[in-house]
């Protein structure tokens, strides 16, 4: 059976230190923009901690939730693409094809989770910076929109090499850079069509849901709630 | 038919083509034979330790070819390298288990850093001006021997100092057994946020001068007082990957999380419970609970062992610690103290922490010393779900100077290895003046920065991931970790490692080293170490009882109305970090600022004082002050405000340079008087709006943009 | 752009192009099928004397790039062979200096195409090196004989049966 | 009836033809400067990328699409007005329905432009395009961008065809009346027209058949322009009121920007004899019904949005009813109902004029529409997180303001080698033998009612 | 003869000129009829009232329905991509396009029949006058015989406003 790659992103383990996003940056050869254009909005993380804090001082409270490409199922970014460099591949990953991007950035506007980032300018990385970047990965030049992708070269690497040693994917053994980082392990990545998979089983949880899941884009990523703490009945 | 197509027909050929492409400088560059043997294409992990902070992670990095500039015999051109593309966690290491943070993660691009130091450097300018020449290794060597010849010739060998880092391993063993061999004094370590209080107290309560390790993983109650442990605090990774366990690590087992701290940092965040203290006064609550633990006879005043006799007043039940006491001297109400205190002592296996901020007092020691006998009190230590002190083969050894030592003496050559005290220390301590005082300073580190600008000679040691590394650490694990690793990579420029330096220098002094150093490179004192340093020598046990003292603060309160509460970047940590730019590029997770200093304000203050988001705001002790745009938070109280530790740096590579401030400049010079490290909490300021937004807070999203009415959709 | 770096070349890395006639040919794709090689190596000559593609092109099996022969490669048999000829003297003493080759590639993608091909996979499916590189027997300095646009991948695929998702390609 | 009956009007109506003062070229300087300052502002960002333009994350869209969105609503000036106004045979359309048509062809291909000034890789626009090539792609019939492909594409040739056609019979007069360079260009551009019993009948029933398909087609081009926005999920473009609201919205904008340009001919090409206040009037009139149906659809889409409640359509609600985008809003409200509901409400204002003011204050009230339905949206997104805020950047401005240009010289250049009127129709307007109605008469009538 | 016409300012007159030359046999086909505006109130405007305009029109807008449908639905299949969790063919948004295909095909239609039926473009032919232009109606006959040009003439000329004119 095909694999169907999914995530699930337990807030209650997230601590908001971003390792994931640093993680990001290495593996996918995101560019940083600087001061000025990120002042302008312009900065790229395919995944982000967002940050929401709920009452004032001093019973503030804060939540982190980690928020990359959900790779929807029924992904709003797609339909609108006019190229098909946006649409959705047998595994349910949500592609996006750097070469057949236009740039008419309409699957920013659509995805609901601003998880698109748009390349203003070409990238830029002083020498010998360039020298850090991961030579698996496309860069990406100005005009064209990119976003999380699962890190599919790993995927691909992965699924490559388990063909050439005539073998199966192992669970866990595949990861993205960011669930890779993840010190808490908060990121939980696998192929929820394997029933046994750890993913498979965590997005059944109880405490799973999904983000914006009134959109119906049906998101692949589960994201499970963060629990608040309830005396022990026995001792 | 095809765009390529078309155009053949249309006769244009790729002559045109060839033609122009020759005319780039890459293709005319020479190409130098590879020293390795590569496949391209393929990845090969190699082993390595993360350097950025004392955590120790082990990394591996994943190496692939690439085409590199280097010089070869001062020709410039282009070789196929391996090189180094990603760091990762180690999974065989126990610290980091696979993981790393963001500040590891970010460690790659301190080799592939545009303005690193690429050959020797030889002053040329006015001292700070930054002015240099490229020297070549054996005209800087010379002149470095030369200057430590004279002063070792006039006997004045006790004149050369060195500063470093705080590390640990052969590497520092080797610049001690250098020193003394010379000698010379013991060298001195200095960084900001460097636990010599919460060490010293350890060493009274357990004998180990020693950050304890946690078993968060096992704890079902935490109580932390002000340590940044998911963030900046000792081994963060570890601690990280121990408390996904405490939260979700075994099915319907989750462990309550209070944190105590006048200002929510990034770990408090994560907090189910977030209890508001005055600044200095998270020992008063830790004795508190104590207090109420003893009077309710949940546990006997003994548990506590050494621990608690060495807090006045324990044996007794620590009367003048009662909940209406600690309410009004802490803030918290005495029914929550009550309750936290019946909940820490029930719903056990229970830690309590302390670090960061919480120590950075006059009274630190004693804050400490209140959390330990704390843990005693209820039986955490060395116990599952407590805290423990990892067995090492070198205990961490209390330093022999200090970096008030080292200034004091007036140095004639100092020795500088990566430590920035010009950023790291307040104005008014002026550190910088006496540096600039020194006649001859040397500086390792691989960037220029606020100290090693002042430096005469500039030796540019190699990146971690070129050269050998070790990784002992002193805490994050259960069980002793100890690893060397080889240079994952060839090294990119004309530097060297500085135990190399050391050992050439050591060859070459007219004088011989007597005895002289048994070693020729660092790869041979990694294979047989030298004896470890003795330790000072331990304090003796004093079974004294040490009696609370309230935290003093710099300035009065009527002037100064707020206390001034810096706090560890999340992405630039001290400060030594603010060079990579994928870190500085990164969103700070409680505010989303990227590229700039911020100050946290209460959303009360900044009412009253007319401060919206973005304002420029001036902070302004009796020592100084510094701007920067203003950061409205509900997670500061009315009485203080933060500003996070990591910008402002004079001069630090084209990312770091004058951007931001720096709220450290304008400290009051106060120590924990027992270690001598810096009180950088102890500080009260004025505040006052200056302007309107400048531009310069980056946000990356977040505060601008969200509305009160609309937290926490989802 | 700022000043270039101490090797001459510009001291930013970027996807731009240079200038408008650089974009003008990357957009059309024109690229000269021979190029100036830094030796006249004939594939025929060797392939004639029965040495196979990997000897030379290590990489092909095992990853992505096929690798293009150092010095030190052509020195493996050149130490012993043909060490008379003024080119095989020519390569020794560059080896001396510690001077590589520069050879320049003939086939390849522009970055545009966002192609990530890999050698490894069809090497292992069997396709031969001639499917896409033409018979270098035939061909002394290599040039391009293969026209490599879309198409022709997409045909094998569909004839071979293999995945013709764009992520296989392009990512 | 004698034969100098028709002459004097085909004497005025080409004069502009033949003579040209000084101001006109020095208009077209000035303008042919702005615009080619606006084509350097594209090369610029062709050169540097689309980040010398204000757009952001999460603000994709901004000035661009607005002004695309306008200048397609502009374009519903002519060709539907026109082609509603022949099908119903109203008399007063005449002098007018060129002056119409002029503005949609050109207003459609400025606004056409846009979309390709906007993508990131604009060389690559052809990949909109359906044809065959070696990558066996096509394009993704589902996305609204292609949608608006086809149907700007058939919407231009639809205009161009409505406006070309009844020209070649002034061609052929020009043709006649003129000798050397210009002969044998209106030579060609007539096409051989002789004006035969069967060409002119030919040409009518053409002209009917084309009048009946641009009209779905005009409304359906709008319709699809809101459907860009309509089909994402993004607060306050989901709904299914755009299509109407859109268009209505293209009418209005449309009727003023037709009412501007026909004062200015009136004015400048002194055709004072044959734009008459009447036909301001009932422009003007037009002008209110559509006014009375902006306010409408507005209301209605306001009304449900607030009455819906919904968290992240009430944010942008509130970031344009007084929040930061207030301004604009009111302004907005301003411009399209305060000011022209009075004045065309009040037959003493609705003059020349009257009708003038209130459209200029329809057009600057439109384009504020197209900017609040775009950015406000995209800055408040279901995560407050992502939000953010836009601000237009140099190009972007200078390039706006050249397409201005761009439309006032290529309606300038037209009336100067076309004549501006059409002769031919407007000779049929005064064949003597349908029941002549005054003017006064015929006002509302007229605009429905069909000529016995 | 090559033409004989005569040039009327009047549509009353042209009306009665071209009844005069029907009186003279000729066939209705041969009668030419020009003017600078169509005059729908006369009965000479009417002679070539019949036409399939409106139905080339139809078929084209079926032509391109069909193209559009074809466009859509094959280009679809051939790389059968999936976004959106949508059909693989689309019926919903492949209707605006279908539409839209169809409208231009009726459009297209509609103008080449009419460039087509109505002969343009073209030369000028023989028979032209440029005070058809000028506001005058010709009513004339092309390439009569020279027995049947006198006769033409005569009858032209029995209108009252004419100017008979002919060219050899």
């Amino acid at each position: 059976m095909a694999h169907r790659w999914g995530m699930v992103v337990d807030l209650d383990r997230c601590t908001g230190c971003e390792a994931c996003v640093t993680a990001c940056h290495a593996e996918n050869n995101i560019p940083t923009v600087g001061a000025a254009e990120a002042a302008r909005g312009r900065a790229m993380h395919w995944i982000r901690v967002e940050r929401y804090w709920e009452g004032e001082f001093p019973e503030a409270r804060l939540t982190f939730r980690p928020v990359l490409c959900q790779q929807c199922d029924n992904a709003p970014c797609e339909a609108v693409c006019p190229t098909y460099a946006s649409h959705q591949t047998d595994e349910g990953l949500n592609a996006q094809v750097y070469n057949r991007c236009i740039g008419t950035r309409y699957c920013a506007n659509a995805c609901m989770y601003n998880v698109r980032f748009f390349n203003f300018f070409h990238p830029q990385w002083e020498k010998p910076l360039q020298l850090q970047l991961n030579p698996d990965v496309s860069l990406r030049e100005a005009g064209v929109m990119e976003k999380c992708t699962f890190c599919v070269q790993r995927i691909k690497a992965a699924k490559s090499e388990a063909r050439a040693e005539e073998r199966e994917l192992v669970d866990g053994a595949l990861q993205p850079a960011c669930a890779q980082a993840c010190p808490a392990g908060a990121l939980v990545f696998g192929d929820l069509n394997d029933p046994e998979s750890r993913v498979a089983r965590l997005s059944e949880s109880p405490r799973g849901s999904k983000l914006l899941e009134e959109y119906g884009a049906e998101p692949k990523i589960t994201y499970l709630q963060r629990q608040g703490w309830h005396e022990p009945d026995a001792q | 038919m095809d765009r390529r197509r078309f155009l053949k027909v249309t006769a244009i050929t790729g002559t045109s083509a060839a033609l122009a492409s020759c005319g780039h400088p890459e293709n005319q560059i020479i190409r130098f034979v590879p020293e390795e043997e590569l496949t391209p294409g393929i990845a090969v992990w190699k082993p390595s330790v993360c350097p950025l902070c004392s955590a120790g992670c082990g990394v591996i990095a994943r190496v692939m070819d690439g085409d590199a500039e280097v010089f070869r015999n001062g020709q410039p051109g282009v070789t196929r390298m391996g090189l180094a593309r990603k760091l990762e966690g180690d999974p065989a290491h126990a610290v980091s288990q696979g993981r790393l943070c963001a500040r590891g993660q970010a460690a790659l691009q301190v080799t592939y850093h545009p303005d690193r130091i690429t050959t020797p450097l030889r002053r040329t300018g006015e001292r700070g001006n930054g002015a240099f020449q490229e020297v070549s290794w054996d005209e800087a060597l010379g002149e470095l021997v030369s200057r430590i010849d004279e002063l070792v010739g006039k006997g004045q060998a006790s004149a050369i100092a060195f500063l470093g880092r705080p590390r640990r391993g052969q590497r520092q063993a080797l610049v001690g057994e250098f020193l003394r061999a010379l000698g010379a004094p013991a060298p001195v370590s200095f960084a900001l946020f460097d636990d010599g209080v919460a060490r010293h107290a350890n060493e009274l309560s357990f004998g180990r001068y020693q950050l304890p390790t946690l078993d968060l993983a096992r704890t079902r109650y935490l109580i932390n007082f002000g340590a940044d442990f998911l963030g900046t605090w000792n081994s963060p990774v570890a601690q990280g990957v121990a408390y996904g366990r405490m939260r979700q690590g075994q099915p319907g087992v989750r462990a309550k999380f209070v944190q105590v701290e006048p200002r929510v940092s990034q770990t408090g965040a994560s907090a189910d419970e977030w209890v508001v203290v005055r600044p200095g006064t998270e020992g008063v609550v830790a004795l508190g609970l104590a207090h109420v633990i003893m009077r309710e006879g949940l546990r006997p005043a003994t548990a506590a062992g050494r621990a608690g006799t060495l807090v006045d007043g324990w044996a007794g039940g620590l009367p003048q610690f009662t909940p209406q006491e600690v309410e009004r001297r802490a803030g918290v109400t005495a029914e929550r103290l009550e309750r936290l205190a019946k909940e820490f002592v029930t719903y056990g296996p229970s830690l309590a922490v302390i670090g960061g901020a919480a120590l950075a007092h006059a009274n630190g020691v004693v804050q400490a010393l209140a959390v330990n006998a704390l843990n005693a009190l209820v039986g955490s230590v060395d116990a599952p779900g407590g805290i423990s002190f990892m067995p090492t083969e070198a205990p961490p050894a209390r330093p022999a100077r200090s970096l008030r030592d080292l200034v004091s003496a007036s140095p004639q050559l100092l020795l500088v290895d990566e430590a920035n005290p010009v950023f790291a220390t307040p104005s008014a301590a002026r550190v910088g003046e006496a540096l600039r005082n020194i006649p001859f300073i040397a500086s390792f580190g691989s960037f220029i920065d606020d100290t090693s600008v002042l430096a005469d000679l500039i030796l540019p040691d190699h990146s971690f991931l070129e050269s050998w590394t070790e990784s002992s650490p002193e805490s994050g694990a259960m069980e002793a970790v100890s690893m060397t690793a080889p240079p994952a990579m060839r090294p990119l420029y004309a530097t060297r490692a500085m135990p190399d330096v050391l050992l050439e220098v050591s060859r070459r002094l007219s004088r011989p080293l007597d005895p002289p150093l048994p070693w020729q490179t660092f790869e041979e004192v990694l294979q047989a170490p030298p004896a470890a340093a003795p330790a000072a020598p331990a304090r003796a046990a004093s079974a004294s009882p040490v009696t609370w003292a309230d935290a003093q603060f710099d300035g009065d309160a009527a002037t100064y109305p707020f206390h001034l509460l810096p706090y560890a970047s999340q992405a630039l940590h001290d400060g030594s970090l603010a060079h990579l730019p994928w870190l500085q590029e990164l969103p700070d997770p409680m505010t989303t600022a990227m590229w700039c200093s911020w100050v946290e304000i209460n959303a009360h203050t900044a009412r009253q004082l007319g401060i919206a988001l973005g304002d420029m705001v001036e902070v302004s002790s009796a020592h100084g002050s510094v701007r920067a745009p203003a950061v409205i938070s509900p997670g500061i109280g009315p009485e203080a405000v933060a500003m996070p530790v990591g910008q402002g740096h004079e001069t630090f590579t084209r990312y770091a340079s004058g951007r931001g401030a720096n709220p450290i400049r304008v400290l009051a010079p106060v120590e924990e008087p027992a270690t001598g490290t810096l009180a950088w909490s102890a500080t009260r300021v004025r505040l006052a709006r200056v302007g309107g937004p400048d531009g310069s807070l980056v946000l990356f999203a977040g505060a601008t943009r969200e509305r009160p009415d609309h937290h926490g959709r989802g | 752009m700022a000043q270039p770096s101490r090797w001459g070349t510009p001291s930013v890395f970027t996807t731009a192009h240079r200038s408008a006639g650089e974009a003008f040919r990357a957009f059309f794709d024109m690229r000269p099928d021979e190029v100036d090689q830094p030796v006249a190596f004939s594939h025929q000559l060797h392939l004639e004397k029965e040495l196979v593609c990997t000897d030379c092109h290590e990489g092909v099996e095992r990853g992505p790039v096929a690798g293009l022969p150092s010095v030190n490669t052509c020195l493996i048999c050149h130490s012993q062979i043909a060490t008379d000829r003024p080119i095989i003297q020519e390569i020794t003493a560059m080896q001396e200096k510690g001077v590589d080759l520069a050879w320049r590639r003939v086939y390849g993608y522009t970055r545009e195409a966002h192609v990530r091909f890999e050698h490894a996979p069809h090497i292992r499916a069997g396709v031969d090196c001639s499917t896409c590189h033409g018979d270098m027997k035939q061909q002394t300095v290599a040039r391009r004989v293969v026209e490599m646009d879309m198409a022709f991948c997409v045909n094998c695929h569909k004839a071979k049966q293999a995945s013709n998702d764009c992520l296989t390609c392009h990512f | 009836m004698n034969r100098t009956r028709n002459n004097p009007l085909a004497d005025d109506l080409v004069r502009p033809l033949f003579h040209t003062s000084v101001w006109f070229y020095g208009a077209v300087l000035v303008l042919a400067t702005v615009v080619l300052a606006g084509a350097a502002a594209w090369g610029y960002q062709l050169w540097y990328g689309i980040g010398v333009a204000g757009i952001n994350w999460p603000v994709f869209w901004g000035f661009y699409l607005t002004n695309f969105v306008f200048w397609i609503g502009i374009s519903h000036a002519g060709t539907l007005i026109s082609a509603i106004l022949r099908l119903v045979n109203a008399r007063w359309r005449r002098p007018v329905t060129r002056c119409a048509e002029v503005i949609t062809v050109f207003a459609l291909m400025i606004g056409a432009m846009f979309p390709i000034i906007h993508l990131g890789r604009p060389w690559l626009a052809f990949w909109l395009a359906p044809y065959p090539s070696a990558r066996e792609i096509w394009p993704n019939f589902r996305s609204p961008l292609v949608w608006d492909f086809f149907a700007i594409n058939t919407y231009l040739t639809g205009s161009l065809m409505f406006l070309l056609l009844p020209m070649i019979p002034d061609f052929a007069l020009v043709r006649d009346r003129s000798t050397g360079w210009r002969r044998r260009i209106y030579g060609a551009l007539a096409l051989g027209w002789q004006g035969t019993t069967k060409q002119w009948h030919r040409l009518e029933s053409g002209m009917q058949i084309m009048a009946i398909a641009i009209i779905p087609v005009a409304v359906s081009v709008h319709t699809i322009v809101s459907f860009d926005f309509s089909m994402a999920t993004v607060p306050m473009w989901h709904s299914t009121i755009f299509g109407p609201y859109f268009v209505a919205g293209a009418i209005f904008s449309g009727i003023a920007a037709l009412i501007v340009a026909m004062a200015a001919l009136r004015k400048l090409l002194h055709l004072e004899a044959y734009l008459h206040p009447v036909h301001f009037e009932n422009l003007g009139k037009l002008l209110l019904l559509m006014s009375l149906l902006w306010a409408y659809f507005v209301f209605a889409e306001r009304l449900t949005v607030w009455y819906g409640n919904e968290h992240s359509e009430m944010a942008v609600f509130w970031a344009t009813q007084r929040g930061e985008y207030a301004p604009l809003y009111w302004a907005m409200v301003v411009c399209n109902f305060v000011i022209p509901f009075p004045i065309l409400a009040l037959r003493q204002l609705r003059t020349i004029a009257g009708t003038v003011v209130a459209s200029f204050a329809v057009l600057i009230g439109m384009w504020l529409e197209r900017f609040l339905i775009i950015v406000p949206s995209l800055a408040h997104k279901p995560l407050p997180y992502t939000w953010g805020d836009y601000a237009p950047q140099p190009v972007e401005i200078i390039i706006m303001v050249a397409t201005f240009a761009a439309m006032i010289l290529l309606y300038m250049l037209f009336s100067k080698f076309v004549p501006i009127i059409s002769i031919w129709e407007m000779k049929v307007g005064n064949q003597p033998h349908p029941p002549v109605v005054t003017e006064a008469e015929d006002e509302l009538a007229g605009l429905w009612r069909a000529r016995p | 003869m090559k033409a004989v016409y005569a040039l009327y300012t009047d549509p009353d007159a042209a009306q009665l000129a071209v009844d005069a030359l029907r009186a003279e046999g000729v066939a209705e086909r041969d009668i030419v009829v020009m003017s600078s505006e169509p005059f729908e109130e006369y009965e000479f405007s009417h002679r070539d009232k019949a036409t399939w305009l409106h139905w080339i029109a139809g078929g084209g807008g079926l032509l391109g329905m069909f193209a559009g449908y074809l466009l859509t639905s094959t280009t679809q299949q051939l790389w059968p991509l999936v976004t959106s969790g949508m059909p693989i063919v689309s019926t919903w948004p492949n209707t605006i396009i279908v539409f839209e295909m169809t409208m231009l095909g009726a459009i297209l239609a509609t103008v080449i029949a009419l460039f087509v039926t109505a002969s343009l473009p073209s030369r000028l032919s023989q028979l032209y006058d440029n005070a058809v232009t000028q506001g005058y109606i010709l009513v004339g006959v092309d390439g009569p015989s020279d027995e049947l040009a006198a006769r033409l003439d005569r009858a032209l000329a029995s209108v009252e406003g004419g100017q008979v004119k002919s060219i050899a």
